[in-house]
């Protein structure tokens, strides 16, 4: 109390500079900060960076090295593979924004059933949550690949309900705390009814959490991706995504190691720069905030 | 800051003196200069009480004479003399042999003190590792400092966990640490906070008998004036970083001199006697410790300040009786530093 | 490369010839087999009538038989060596068992029976000799029936003892009756063939055959490449680079294979009814283009369903190979411009099929007509133009397929005839002169007549603007230099016959 | 204890119940037929007829279900159609491989993972913290299959020093060709590891009880070792327990890669095949041991944490 | 009439699952609060005393009908254990509610200005700005603090704002609940005259609990002591510091003692612990820590006893 007292003089910081001194202060935050920028940066202004059309076959000699031509080389028909590496950001990004966000406005909304419902209901989410995450994923995955056909939209469908049980498991743990927490209790005997309790007040306070959460998920959208090209089950050809680029390249890696190397780099990139933005934001959020199941 | 001397002739041997320490703590929003020009005398074989209210800086000088300060404090000045040995400027090798050793400490909150995954027994094991005896030897001797502390069945306690034991026996269990080692001075940061009123008295008579018994001497951290004037022979009073008085229990109690401790003995329920509506408060609010005012740092909140308060930074002074006091209305009677 | 530790462990044991196949077996009862791997094993296992000769040419010759002639369109004689023995204690093959063998196929109604075509019977004349009486006449069975899968000769005695009925048996063959016996079956990590004692032929030219089934040829390579395998087909895309830098000690060969790769347009579907439309695709799309990038220049175009060396193969399709955009234009025209929605064009999920599909896609998109690639797993494309799944068929337009051959033109032709409209014939081609020259190429015994007809048939097809022949794909293969393989014309191996060192 | 055994037992149970009914489900809307796949194009209709019949397909789902359960109670896992192999050879036949594969890779990478998370967090915000955050999360990225491949064309292709397929045969030989494959799959969960265990290390070392260690002058190597590790583990546990589904999933990249028997590539070929029964089979027991993992991952949890213990 | 008059209220808590309990043949509840009787008029103060986990907020939830409890609890003459849900809604008006946890019970995302506001606006009040600089004026906070965040408020600060909010909608029964919980000892002095100074404007019933027997000296006009769930002794604050009748009222009594050298009685130190509510002792739950127990304390219950306006449960009291 006499710390805050100590403090009360002084101008509170907005979360925005909150976020930047917090930042400054951790050198893996400012790396993870800076290669998001970058990384979000290229996938806007892929068009205007690159000179080909990600798309146009046999812009140059197949499978070459890169040259000042093609920064990155080509593709085994010819396309520039730095122009489809940054196109290939641009759908990354929004694979990953697209599912993660289904997950977590799915993941929400049972996740607070769960947690605030009455307990039979809880019981039955929870049988099911586990039950989805006791699939081998690559089995969902392909199940559901096969059943809707291959293409963006299915990638996110994968992705969406494979992160549905785990961001519903945190919000609901989250939710069965915020029940009982004091500032609850307190609406709660002010007369403040249940539409009001859970979105004024338990809503905000799951949220930043969880997009923190959800932030240091995107590496992993781009790896189940990844995954599912390199099945053959990606997006539709011809978009260009790093899985897809990944998963041509990967035939012609014994003599060719360019296009591999041109899908794999982006997405060690993407997982760095996530990754290390993400645990430097719950860092100054909340130390406490640990991904459990 | 000179430095000077706080030995007042009462005849006791000082075990440790604080001399003119200060200490920040790196933020975000620039340092806090939480501890300023610190001077203490502990004395051999007796309890030194420190008071103060909360954010005063209690803990801070506690961790620094143990050497645990967090990470982002810093000492900028002073001395912390222990036999040889300066603590302000120990390097880390050397801390090692100090703590357990000659220094020992009990922490606030006895719920989280002890590690969850380790017995009891093996906690008090661990920390006689300096000792070359067998292990049933170590164990004898868990298992007697338990009686000591009037845990019943101590040999069957020893295999609990902290998590099996009522927060008044898990506080108890380290007190019978820290005895274990045979500390030269026991540093207690409010060891009773978290607990009960009734569990409290136990804790403080224990630790009283248990003072009397090994003859170490005891830094008794505490908000609770009661229970400062209940067990310690001496008793400091910090407000918001300084000390700003210091003396025996007796006298400070009964006669206290700062403006701050006669307000803050005003205010303790336990001393109104007589039935009232209207309870003493010290108007004012704390100074912030990024930018301490100069002059005197109760001057905000206190009702006899005057212009000399505001200019300058008042030194020790004692009264014609025995206590210091930073505090200029004292200094007519004498004063000790300029 | 120094050879990894485990297959310096194998090659302490002897002779050891080991290889990959696409796939872990799945069948070794030769009356009910469903795939070419499985023939591969029972090629060493059992034996047969006559066998395809190992070189450039499709040819047979004999095997367990003394002498085989066709005798009229509706028998075929033939006498078995004397003294040919069946393994463990079944004695001596005999006319017996080669009735029971070819027969079984049909009694139990096996997936495979359609080899036999009209086979009536077997007639036993003779302690080793018997005739082969069919219904009608049928020529594929000299090639595809025979000197193949379900042409291998078991005991009858070993088969009643096991099962039975004498039905299916399965994984667990009672008797061998070839050069090798299966000693192990690791599955999906090897089959084991050993000699076989009982054989009276002469010695194969390895001690014991290593089989290890990997799915992608890519791992095969790699696996050759560290010395765990002595002979394997490779991939066309590594084709070049295998020849500019070849492994150490190594030969590479390549031969024709006898795949068919085409577009196929579904007729029924409304978006393709006007056959201007599908004209303009025909001649959009650049043959030559396409195969080059898919195979990166390794395989030729191809003219039609049937392969070089074939009987019935066009020299030259009428569309030109490199097609005309200035003709393709003109169809749109005529068909009154690109349909309003993108056409799907259907393929399988594997990186050869992708590529020619979006190579064929940017053609497309060349005389303005705009297209959108379905990638499917093999389940769901398989079974992409079956009636008998549901409604998919009536939405599949553009198909990128590929059948695997036999060698005989009928083969090919028969999964376009009418009866196979939702079954096979996605296309839902159907053209009664077709199926008419099908028929009549059966019992056609004048080769060169019936070459003549299978041509005809694939003008048929062209014409009817439902399909653009793509390619027979290519079969290159490498082996250690010491090694003597015996390959098919289609560069598949006929194990037994495998001689030299490794 | 006991009512706690039985309840997860039948919770496990549930999970698995459920787990394998959802997913006859989404089988029998995913397009594709079993007897077209394998039965080759000559199978006659009638042909294809009776092999639906013999898979139960043409029976209603629910009834497939109840089946499927009824006939797993008498262990019995159904037969093959085609190979007419009980299902249960095939599966168990494969899974050693697996098992040893995912096992053999969570022991590598927890091991590392922990030890590179244990010396991060001391270090932390040094250099080599930062350098080892950099591996340890690159690391994680990198997808299996780029690892495997990279690999194989490394140690087994250029260099020749291990095996490039297979499983091997004899203990030395199969422990020789584990080591490319484990190494594809653990390589990213070193560096999940090492990045939960960092954080909760730094969480633990914060803690009052290890202030108080430290104030009795223990060694830091002794605080790390007794006093932090312990707690600072589970996380790491409870992580490598769920974490099993995607072991299971990298599985099956480095089984098609190095060619190597195991129940992921059982999967995959099944599922391309349709061949329900197989499926079933294995993902039954697939799902089965990841619950166990579960549950094996609570029990050591339990085992470092007497408070865990007492929810037992 | 009472405004508020309590009787035999009993509140079970869940300790282990039906199943659970039905096996192991054990009770699945146990009672935190058993027979608490009390009445409390307008315009009076009334202290709930007793250590941790005795019992004293959960009375509290289950008179603002958070927990539900057996038992009768007479609001203004009305029974409101079996409250309706919209009457619920207009008791809520007039019965409000200050926490133990002075930041925690504000959300955190919401500002000060709308926390203040939050029982009008729920109340469905219309409310503009003034609102808030009035409320937050009427507990003697500067306005400028409408627009900070509870976790940036000292906490007794935090406890003004938890005041104003507890009084924005003019109750008639107010309960406190340990309302200078980790404060300092000037600040507590604040709150606690703020609540005095309200009560004689608005003339407002109070119920506050706390554990420290000290405090509630100058600011009730009675006093109940809780132990183990159940009142051990009640009655005029005065009556009761004067002259405590139960053994653990005056062990409480001691356990805040002046500082002052020559008021020094020392203090009457308990042996043991306190008993958990879910095994409670034999006899007079008390008997094992008290000084003065005798041996049929282990097996008698004692009862209530009368004493003119107050009363106590000892058998032999002092
Ligand atoms: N690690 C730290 N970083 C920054 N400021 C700190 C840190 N630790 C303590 N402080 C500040 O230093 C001052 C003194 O804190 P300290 O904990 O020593 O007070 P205290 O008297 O022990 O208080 P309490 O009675 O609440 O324990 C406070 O203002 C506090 O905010
Ligand atoms: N929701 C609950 N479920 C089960 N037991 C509970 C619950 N809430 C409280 N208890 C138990 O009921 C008893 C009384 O709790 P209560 O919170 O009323 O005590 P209290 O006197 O307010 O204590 P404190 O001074 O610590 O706030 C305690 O033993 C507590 O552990
Ligand atoms: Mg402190
Ligand atoms: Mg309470």
């Amino acid at each position: 109390m006499g710390q805050a007292q100590a403090t009360v003089s002084l101008p509170e910081p907005t979360v925005i500079s909150r976020i930047l001194r917090g930042l400054a202060g951790n050198r893996t935050g400012t790396i993870g900060f800076v290669l998001v920028v970058l990384i979000l940066a290229a996938a806007i202004f892929a068009s205007w960076i690159s000179q080909y059309d990600p798309a146009a076959i046999m812009t140059g000699p197949r499978m070459a090295p890169p040259s000042s031509e093609h920064w990155l080389g080509t593709d085994n028909i010819g396309r520039d593979l730095f122009s489809r590496v940054l196109a290939g950001g641009r759908v990354a990004m929004l694979v990953a924004a697209a599912s993660l966000g289904a997950a977590l406005s799915l993941g929400l909304v049972l996740g607070l059933v769960a947690g605030l419902g009455p307990r039979w209901l809880d019981n039955l989410l929870l049988l099911l949550f586990d039950a989805l995450r006791s699939f081998p994923t690559i089995v969902f995955g392909l199940a559901v690949v096969t059943l809707v056909g291959p293409s963006l939209f299915t990638v996110i469908l994968v992705v969406a309900i494979t992160s549905v049980p785990i961001y519903a498991r945190i919000i609901r743990t989250q939710a069965q705390s915020l029940r009982n927490a004091e500032f609850v209790m307190a609406e709660r005997a002010m007369g403040a009814g249940l539409p009001r309790i859970l979105f004024v007040h338990v809503l905000p306070n799951v949220l930043g959490p969880l997009l923190i959460l959800a932030s240091m998920d995107v590496p992993l959208v781009i790896a189940t991706e990844a995954g599912l090209s390199f099945l053959g089950m990606g997006v539709r050809p011809p978009t260009p995504s790093w899985g897809v680029i990944l998963n041509d390249g990967y035939n012609f890696i014994r003599n060719s190691p360019w296009p591999v190397i041109a899908g794999s780099v982006p997405i060690v990139l993407v997982t760095l720069g996530f990754t290390f933005m993400g645990e430097a934001l719950r860092d100054i959020f909340d130390p406490r905030l640990q991904k459990a199941n | 800051m000179h430095s000077y001397n706080t030995t007042r002739g009462n005849g006791h041997v000082p075990l440790m003196r604080i001399e003119e320490l200060s200490v920040d703590f790196a933020t975000a929003r620039g340092p806090i200069h939480a501890l300023r020009h610190i001077s203490l005398e502990v004395a051999a074989g007796r309890i030194l009480g420190l008071v103060g209210e909360s954010g005063c800086g209690k803990s801070s000088l506690a961790y620094s004479l143990i050497g645990l300060l967090a990470s982002n404090a810093h000492i900028t000045h002073g001395v912390i003399r222990l036999g040889d040995d300066d603590l302000a400027h120990l390097p880390a090798g050397r801390w090692r042999a100090l703590r357990g050793k000659r220094i020992a400490m009990i922490f606030q909150d006895p719920m989280t003190s002890l590690n969850p995954v380790r017995t009891i027994g093996q906690q008090m094991m661990d920390i006689q590792y300096r000792e070359r005896i067998t292990r049933a030897e170590k164990r004898k001797l868990a298992v007697d400092f338990l009686a000591q502390v009037r845990i019943p069945d101590p040999e069957a306690r020893l295999d609990s966990y902290p998590h099996e034991l009522s927060g008044g026996m898990r506080q108890r269990v380290c007190i019978a640490m820290a005895l274990l080692t045979r500390p030269d001075l026991l540093i207690a940061d409010e060891p009773t906070t978290a607990l009960d009123a009734t569990l409290e008295v136990q804790i403080i008579h224990l630790l009283r008998d248990l003072q009397q018994q090994f003859g170490c001497s005891v830094i008794f951290v505490s908000h609770h004036l009661g229970t400062v004037a209940e067990l310690c022979d001496d008793v400091a009073v910090m407000y918001a970083g300084e000390v700003v008085e210091q003396g025996s229990v007796d006298e400070i109690f009964r006669q206290p001199a700062h403006p701050y401790t006669q307000a803050l003995l005003e205010c303790d329920p336990g001393s109104i006697r007589e039935a009232t509506r209207i309870l003493p408060t010290i108007p004012g609010s704390l100074p912030d410790l990024r930018q301490v005012p100069s002059g005197c740092i109760f001057q905000d909140r206190c009702p006899h300040v005057f212009e000399r308060c505001r200019r300058e930074h008042p030194g020790f002074y004692s009264g014609e009786r025995t206590q210091l006091v930073r505090c200029y209305r004292v200094a007519g009677e004498g004063e000790i530093t300029s | 490369a120094t050879m990894p530790l485990g297959s310096r462990i194998w090659a302490q044991s002897g002779q050891v010839l080991r290889l990959s196949a696409y796939a872990d077996i799945d069948a070794l009862d030769p009356a009910f087999y469903q795939n070419g791997y499985n023939v591969d094993v029972m090629n060493c296992i059992y034996t047969k009538l006559i066998r395809y000769k190992a070189g450039r040419e499709w040819d047979w010759e004999l095997e367990s038989a003394e002498e085989i002639e066709q005798v009229d369109d509706t028998h075929i004689r033939f006498k078995l060596k004397q003294g040919l023995q069946f393994s463990g204690d079944y004695g001596e093959i005999t006319a017996e068992d080669v009735k029971f063998s070819f027969e079984r196929a049909i009694s139990h109604d096996s997936p495979v029976k359609s080899d036999w075509g009209p086979l009536d019977h077997v007639e036993v004349t003779g302690r080793y000799e018997g005739v082969i009486v069919l219904k009608e006449p049928f020529q594929p069975l000299w090639t595809i029936a025979l000197p193949y899968g379900t042409g291998h000769i078991i005991s009858k005695k070993a088969v009643l003892d096991a099962t039975d009925d004498g039905g299916n048996f399965g994984m667990t063959p009672p008797v061998f009756s070839g050069a090798y016996v299966l000693a192990e079956w690791k599955p999906n990590q090897y089959v084991r063939l050993t000699r076989n004692p009982a054989w009276t032929g002469p010695a194969p030219g390895f001690e014991e055959i290593r089989i290890l089934p990997m799915d992608d040829t890519k791992t095969a390579e790699r696996a050759y490449e560290a010395g765990d395998l002595d002979f394997t087909q490779i991939t066309l895309s590594s084709l070049a680079q295998y020849r500019q830098d070849p492994p150490a000690n190594t030969t590479i060969k390549e031969y024709p294979s006898l795949y068919y790769v085409w577009l196929g347009m579904n007729l029924d579907n409304p978006a393709l009814g006007d056959k201007n439309l599908r004209q303009a695709i025909q001649y959009a799309i650049n043959v030559k283009q396409v195969v080059d990038a898919a195979y990166f220049g390794e395989a030729e175009p191809a003219t039609g369903l049937i392969a070089p060396g074939l009987p019935g193969h066009r020299d030259h399709s009428a569309i030109p190979v490199e097609g005309d955009l200035d003709k393709a234009r003109a169809f749109l025209q005529a068909a009154g411009g690109p349909p309003s929605q993108p056409l799907t064009i259907d393929t399988l999920n594997a990186s050869e099929w992708t590529t020619m599909a979006q190579i064929i896609q940017a053609q497309l998109s060349r005389i303005g007509l705009p297209t959108q690639i379905n990638v499917q797993d093999s389940g769901s494309f398989w079974t992409l133009g079956m009636e008998s799944e549901g409604d998919r068929w009536k939405n599949m337009q553009l198909v990128l397929n590929r059948f695997s051959m036999l060698p005989d033109p009928y083969y090919a032709t028969s999964w376009f005839v009418s009866d196979q409209v939702g079954i096979w014939n996605w296309e839902r081609f159907s053209s009664p002169e077709f199926d008419k020259l099908h028929q009549k190429a059966l019992s056609e015994t004048d080769s060169g007549e019936r070459a003549a007809i299978y041509r005809q048939m694939q003008d048929i097809m062209e014409q009817s603007g439902a399909y653009r022949f793509l390619t027979h794909e290519g079969s290159p293969v490498m082996y250690h230099d010491s090694l003597e393989p015996a390959l098919r014309p289609d560069g598949r191996p006929l194990l037994p016959r495998f001689s030299g060192s490794v | 204890m006991i009512y706690y055994a039985t309840q997860r037992f039948l919770l496990s149970l549930l999970i698995v119940i459920v787990a394998i009914s959802l997913l006859t489900l989404m089988l029998h809307v995913v397009p594709g037929d079993p007897a077209t796949m394998i039965l080759g194009p000559r199978a006659t209709p009638e042909l294809i007829e009776k092999t639906r019949v013999a898979m139960g397909l043409d029976q209603p789902l629910p009834v497939q279900i109840v089946t499927f359960f009824g006939r797993i109670l008498h262990g019995d896992l159904g037969t093959d159609v085609f190979t007419g192999r009980a299902v249960s050879d095939i599966v168990f036949e494969q899974l050693p491989y697996t098992l040893v594969l995912i096992a053999a890779s969570i022991l590598w990478s927890s091991i590392l993972g922990i030890v590179l998370g244990c010396y991060s967090a001391l270090r932390a915000g040094t250099w080599l913290d930062t350098l080892s955050g950099i591996l340890s999360v690159g690391t994680i990225s990198i997808p299996a299959f780029v690892m495997a491949l990279y690999a194989v064309l490394i140690f087994a292709v250029s260099l020749g020093w291990l095996p490039a397929i297979g499983a091997g045969e004899g203990f030395f030989d199969e422990a020789i060709h584990l080591i490319l494959p484990a190494f594809a799959i653990g390589i990213s969960w070193v560096g999940y590891i090492a990045r939960m265990v960092r954080a909760s290390m730094l969480e633990v070392m914060g803690a009052p009880h290890v202030r108080m260690a430290r104030s009795f002058g223990l060694t830091e190597a002794r605080i790390v070792r007794a006093y932090i590790l312990r707690i600072a583990v589970q996380p790491a546990v409870t992580l490598l327990g769920t974490g099993v589904a995607h072991l299971f999933s990298a599985a099956v990249f480095v089984e098609v890669i190095f060619a190597r028997p195991g129940i992921g590539a059982l999967i995959v070929s099944s599922v391309n095949e349709r061949n329900y029964p197989i499926i079933l089979g294995a993902v039954l027991v697939t799902t089965a041991i990841i619950v166990l993992a579960t549950l094996l991952s609570d029990l050591i949890v339990a085992l470092l944490d007497p408070r865990q213990r007492e929810a037992l | 009439m009472s405004l508020l008059e309590v009787k035999h209220l009993e509140v079970r808590y869940r300790r282990l699952s039906r199943v659970k309990a039905a096996l192991q043949r054990e009770e699945a509840t146990f009672p935190a609060v058993a027979d608490v009787s009390f009445t409390l008029e307008a315009g009076r103060t009334l202290g709930l005393v007793g250590e941790s986990g005795s019992g004293k907020s959960t009375v509290a939830k289950s008179l603002i009908g958070l927990q539900s409890a057996s038992g009768s609890i007479r609001y203004d003459g009305r029974e409101i254990g079996s409250a309706s849900h919209s009457e619920w809604q207009r008791l809520r008006r007039e019965i409000s509610m200050m926490w133990q946890d002075p930041i925690g019970s504000l959300s955190p995302r919401l500002s000060i200005a709308s926390l203040v506001t939050e029982p009008l606006k729920i109340q469905g009040r219309k409310c503009s700005p003034d609102d808030a600089d009035r409320l937050l004026s009427m507990v003697g906070l500067s306005t400028d603090l409408g627009s900070r965040y509870p976790h940036q408020l000292s906490g007794g600060q935090a406890r003004r704002v938890g005041v104003a909010r507890a009084l924005a909608l003019d109750p008639k029964l107010l309960i406190a609940d340990e309302p200078t919980a980790g404060l300092d000892m000037s600040v507590q002095g604040e709150i606690l005259n703020l609540l005095n100074e309200i009560q004689s404007r608005t003339g407002v019933a109070i119920l506050v609990i706390t554990h420290n027997l000290n405090l509630v000296r100058h600011v009730t006009d009675e006093v109940a002591v809780m132990y183990l769930g159940r009142f051990v002794e009640q009655g005029p604050t005065d009556a009761i510091f004067r002259h405590p009748r139960h053994p653990y009222t005056e062990a409480l009594l001691s356990a805040n003692p002046s500082p002052h050298p020559d008021e020094r009685h020392g203090r009457i130190e308990l042996s043991g612990e306190m008993p958990s509510p879910v095994w409670r002792p034999a006899g007079c739950e008390f008997h094992g820590r008290c000084p003065h127990a005798r041996p049929d304390c282990a097996d008698i219950i004692p009862g209530w006893n009368v004493e003119g306006e107050r009363g106590h449960a000892c058998r032999y009291p002092l």
